[in-house]
């Protein structure tokens, strides 16, 4: 296991995010625990300037996704690299549930799916995104099914019910 | 730097037609949609369509306990369903800190491989189906019978296994099992040679996929593609090697990388791939400890509030399930990455300027199964 | 001079090429006498493997002479897809509730097994049957224990 | 008993003369023995399939499965057949029957035996080259009419193929023709009575060879029906009979280029022991067998190297070889 070269090119991210994103929280992951080894926490739209450091890095977007708490959507993106020492970075945000996040697709394009997912399931509307459309659900849906308040039916809290 | 665009009305002039390839189309793999917009037969624009067998396993996931997204995890995937299955169990245990008896990992990993072989030769026997060649697909057929007949006597049935527990696996192996794939794998590597004969040097089929579908390492960069499509573009990314997991460290095999990155490489890279697949199940039976296959686990599982996320490397790619749990039985967010969504939406950047022949088999070796696309 | 050369990496690959078709032509000329491996279906049926997952049924008990199952409902509660309805009742107050009715719907059960696992009397197994098509969506629901009862 | 002493048939012959007798009862027996062949053909092709697949092909109607063709042209006989909306309604309808009738004129001048011929020509070869090219007008109205994409890609496909691939087949049956100075098909099995011209001509037999296959549009040439890209091809559209049509129609070409094949290069009827028609129809259903064959083992070329394949590779071999032979006839 090549710690000590983990060790060193988490020490350059760090230094380079850092410079990237002064006033943010950068705090090393549980890997164990979490399976990351570097966590941003963004309190602002600073993704952006995340994906480019990644970007750089040669890091690659493994997933973005959302997460739809009571008092608002948590924004999680997955970098990580192909080099042999491994290394997963992840960065949050948490966004209201009215705002409207930037999306990385000029830096990353395989966001323009991933975020059109997002749009998808939880509604939420990325900036500059250059085709912000339905994707796995039907294109006249007037719903956002992986939002917390969607499919509550009596039957499945009658299950809630049972099983807790 | 961005060459995507969407298709609309307004491009589409006298020289230039729409088509749309699927979502029933004999070679779309299912029930993916390419909307093309073809210039004689050179494509100008290609844009998938997914979403036709969305079922929704991510909202299911939230609607049921934990034990209960077991079975939903071969169905998101169900040409490697084990693998599925089995990454999913260890995720969760990594969010509980269960430990897994060795023997236990032992046979998940066998299973695991022995899927990822029958999920392989599927792949690349319907790719060269797609280019033309109706008889190797049944050889593979053949061979992939004995895999899921072997899977069949451990895991109960032969496509979507439930056969990954938390804390371990349900049934123990046997000795016919042992036997039985030490033969197997016996007859597949005899098997190789007569593709290689049939397929890999045929001069058609070098023909038709030499410098075809070229996915630079840029490219590949941009989109986040993983598994044996990116190892076709000569990087050696895997996470049985990369970020090991299970008991893939004790054994030794390898990456096969191809330069090319043109459908040739990643069909080669298939191939190779079922022969260390097949290294690491007789490594794994050579050294299979002795023990019990499965931990204590409370009936119900009740996982620390937390999140966690887990890669493996499926037989399309790096996997990854994003599980957030706020300490109930019910988890409060399962995400799943799967790795044909990301290789899909590749195709935008390579397909524009190729004949509808290169299109059908590039699709092809990207091997993408779409209701994992869709999930 | 580099044209010559040219004619001649053509006329080889012509030459490979043709070699590799027909070799291609004897691999399949071979296997046209290879005995098949297809099974014909409806004339010759395989016999499943132990551990195949069918519907589930109840086992029988020589010392109860009769299932154990003592409808605590852990089936019912676990199964994703909530096909199971088990009920039952108390012979004599005050003792363990013992099964009377167990059905399951097949059509929708997805062959998972984890109401075999969870049952705390192991009175549950797969049926090793698969000629299961009906005609009737009421014909998918399966009455484990009159099945119980018609076994020899 | 022999058929032509019943007095019903000796005043046919008195009142339509001897040739015209020959020709009706001739094109009665091709027009029974034409959807008999194919659906012989189409069990073969189904059978053979199967055995390379290792699977045993049709197995349920009659022994072996041999009647299945007919049940499934009962089948297809009952279906409805389905106009598109948009589609040119009488192009669409007249296809599949131009598709018939040059399988059908073809069999006309075949040499079955030295005796079963319907028509003798002296210009046979080039009647059967002229009217097969009346099958790719079928495939181009059809697939045009067809008002569908893929219908229309498969149709200029079969165009452009059956253009490139006709030039090196008359090339390579002009190395025959010169040297046995006759378009006759009976003369040219006569000249071979001997030595079988696949053994002067292995060339030009290789390069016929080929240039059928695509042709009659089979494996690995079947661009204009390939599965994978097209769907179906130019018939994607057609459904019930006039399916079948063209169905048979392909079975029937390829009848007629392994009959051609076996007159030009070996030797038509001739052979020891038999009669001239089992040594021909052997002959035939061993050409047949290995088209057969080739399909089942290829996968499909790309369009442009199909036809890369035809003006780089098959043309420029076949003049060679027709120049090689003329100068080889003049010499010696």
């Amino acid at each position: 296991m090549p710690t000590e070269e983990r060790k060193k090119l988490l020490g350059e991210l760090k230094n380079s995010l850092s410079g990237a994103l002064p006033e943010e929280r950068i705090i090393s992951g549980d890997y164990a625990k979490t399976g990351c080894h570097l966590e941003v926490r963004l309190s602002d739209a600073g993704m952006l300037r995340v994906a480019s450091v990644m970007k750089e890095k040669r890091f690659y977007l493994e997933t973005i996704t959302a997460v739809d708490f009571p008092d608002s959507f948590e924004l999680v993106y997955f970098y990580s690299t192909w080099h042999q020492d491994f290394c997963r970075l992840v960065a949050r945000i948490r966004i209201s549930k009215e705002a409207s996040p930037r999306s990385v697709s000029s830096v990353y394009p395989e966001a323009i799916w991933l975020e059109r997912e997002i749009y998808d399931f939880f509604g939420i509307r990325f900036l500059d995104h250059p085709d912000l459309r339905r994707i796995l659900n039907p294109d006249n849906a007037d719903y956002f099914p992986l939002l917390k308040s969607f499919g509550k039916t009596k039957l499945t809290e009658e299950i809630d019910d049972i099983l807790c | 730097m961005l060459n995507i665009k969407t298709i609309d009305d307004t491009t589409i002039n006298e020289r230039v037609y729409q088509l749309n390839l699927g979502p029933q189309h004999p070679s779309t793999h299912g029930v993916l949609h390419l909307l093309m917009k073809l210039d004689g037969e050179v494509v100008v624009e290609a844009e998938p369509i997914v979403g036709y067998s969305h079922r929704g396993h991510e909202k299911m996931a939230e609607n049921r306990i934990w034990e209960q997204f077991l079975p939903n995890t071969s169905r998101i995937d169900y040409l490697s369903g084990l693998i599925y299955n089995h990454g999913y169990c260890m995720a969760v245990e990594k969010l509980c800190g269960i430990e897994v008896p060795e023997r236990a990992e032992y046979i998940r990993v066998i299973t695991s491989e022995l899927n990822r072989i029958s999920s392989h030769l599927l792949g690349i026997m319907a790719f060269v189906m797609d280019i033309g060649a109706f008889t190797p697909f049944l050889y593979g057929w053949d061979d992939r019978e004995h895999v899921l007949d072997l899977l069949e006597r451990v895991a109960g049935s032969r496509l979507t296994y439930c056969y990954n527990r938390f804390g371990g696996v349900r049934n123990d192996i046997d000795r016919e099992f042992c036997d039985g794939t030490r033969r197997f794998i016996d007859r597949l590597r005899g098997r190789f040679s007569d593709y290689h004969n049939l397929i890999t040097e045929n001069i058609i089929f070098i023909k038709r996929t030499r410098g075809i579908g070229i996915i630079t390492e840029d490219t590949a960069l941009d989109f986040g593609v993983t598994g044996p499509t990116l190892r076709g573009s000569g990087v050696g990314y895997d996470v049985r090697k990369n970020e090991p997991y299970s008991v893939y460290p004790e054994f030794d095999f390898e990456i096969p990388v191809r330069k090319e990155g043109d459908v040739m490489a990643r069909y080669q890279v298939r191939m190779a791939e079922m022969e260390q697949s097949m290294n690491i199940i007789e490594q794994a039976l050579d050294g299979l400890p002795q023990g019990p296959i499965r931990s204590k686990v409370p009936l119900f599982i009740d996982p620390p509030a937390g999140d966690c996320y887990f890669a493996f490397e499926s037989a399309r790619g790096a996997v990854g399930y994003y599980i957030v749990s706020d300490g109930t039985r019910i988890p409060y967010r399962i995400k799943v990455r799967t790795p044909s969504f990301s290789n899909l939406f590749v195709l935008t950047r390579i397909l524009p300027g190729n004949f509808i022949a290169d299109c059908i088999a590039t699709l092809g070796s990207i091997d993408v199964v779409v209701p994992e696309i869709d999930r | 001079m580099s044209s010559l050369s040219g004619l001649k990496e053509y006329i080889k690959e012509i030459l490979t090429g043709s070699k590799s078709l027909l070799i291609g032509m004897g691999i399949t000329l071979k296997r046209l006498f290879v005995p098949i491996v297809t099974v014909q279906y409806p004339r010759r049926k395989l016999t499943m493997t132990p551990n195949f997952r069918g519907h589930i049924e109840a086992i029988y008990f020589d010392d109860t002479k009769s299932h154990h199952c003592i409808a605590c409902g852990l089936c019912m509660r676990t199964c994703p897809s909530h096909v199971i309805k088990v009920q039952g009742e108390k012979e004599k107050a005050g003792e363990r509730k013992y099964g009377r009715k167990y059905y399951i719907d097949f059509t929708k059960c997805s062959l998972c097994g984890l109401c075999v696992d969870v049952c705390p009397e192991k009175t549950l197994t797969f049926s090793h049957e698969y000629e299961l098509a009906c005609i009737s969506r009421w014909d998918g629901v399966i009455d484990i224990m009159k099945r119980l009862e018609e076994r020899p | 008993m022999n058929i032509t002493q019943l007095p019903i048939i000796k005043e046919i012959y008195g009142f339509l003369g001897r040739d015209l007798t020959a020709a009706v009862t001739g094109i009665l027996i091709i027009l029974v023995f034409v959807p008999l062949n194919s659906a012989f053909l189409v069990w073969l092709e189904r059978k053979v399939a199967g055995h390379i697949q290792l699977r045993p092909g049709p197995m349920e109607v009659g022994p072996h499965g041999i009647l299945q063709t007919l049940i499934d042209a009962v089948k297809l006989m009952g279906k409805e057949m389905i106009t598109p909306k948009l589609a040119d309604k009488f192009l669409f309808w007249l296809a599949p029957i131009i598709i018939i009738i040059p399988a059908i004129v073809c069999f006309v001048v075949i040499p079955f035996s030295p005796m079963m011929q319907v028509r003798e020509m002296n210009v046979g070869i080039l009647l059967i080259f002229s009217f097969s090219s009346l099958t790719v007008l079928s495939i181009l109205m059809g697939g045009w009419a067809s008002n569908n994409k893929y219908a229309l890609i498969g149709a200029v496909r079969a165009v452009a193929q059956n253009v490139a691939y006709e030039i090196p087949l008359l090339l390579s049956t002009m190395s025959i023709i010169i040297m046995t100075n006759s378009f006759k098909m009976s003369e040219i099995t006569a000249a071979q009575s001997g030595v079988w011209f696949i053994f002067y001509q292995p060339v030009a037999a290789i390069i016929f060879f080929i240039s059928t296959t695509a042709e009659t549009n089979r494996a690995p040439f079947d661009l204009v029906e390939a599965e994978s890209e097209l769907v179906s091809g130019f018939h994607t559209e057609y459904t019930g009979m006039r399916f079948a049509l063209f169905f048979l129609a392909e079975y029937t070409n390829m009848f007629i280029a392994a009959s051609m094949g076996a007159v030009l290069f070996f030797g038509g009827w001739h052979g020891p022991f038999f009669p001239g028609l089992i040594w021909f129809m052997v002959k035939v259903y061993i050409l047949i067998f290995v088209i057969i064959w080739v399909r089942w083992t290829f996968p499909r070329l790309r369009f442009d190297q199909l036809m890369n394949f035809a003006w780089k590779f098959m043309i420029p071999a076949a003049l060679l070889n027709l120049m090689v032979t003329a100068v080889l006839l003049k010499v010696l």
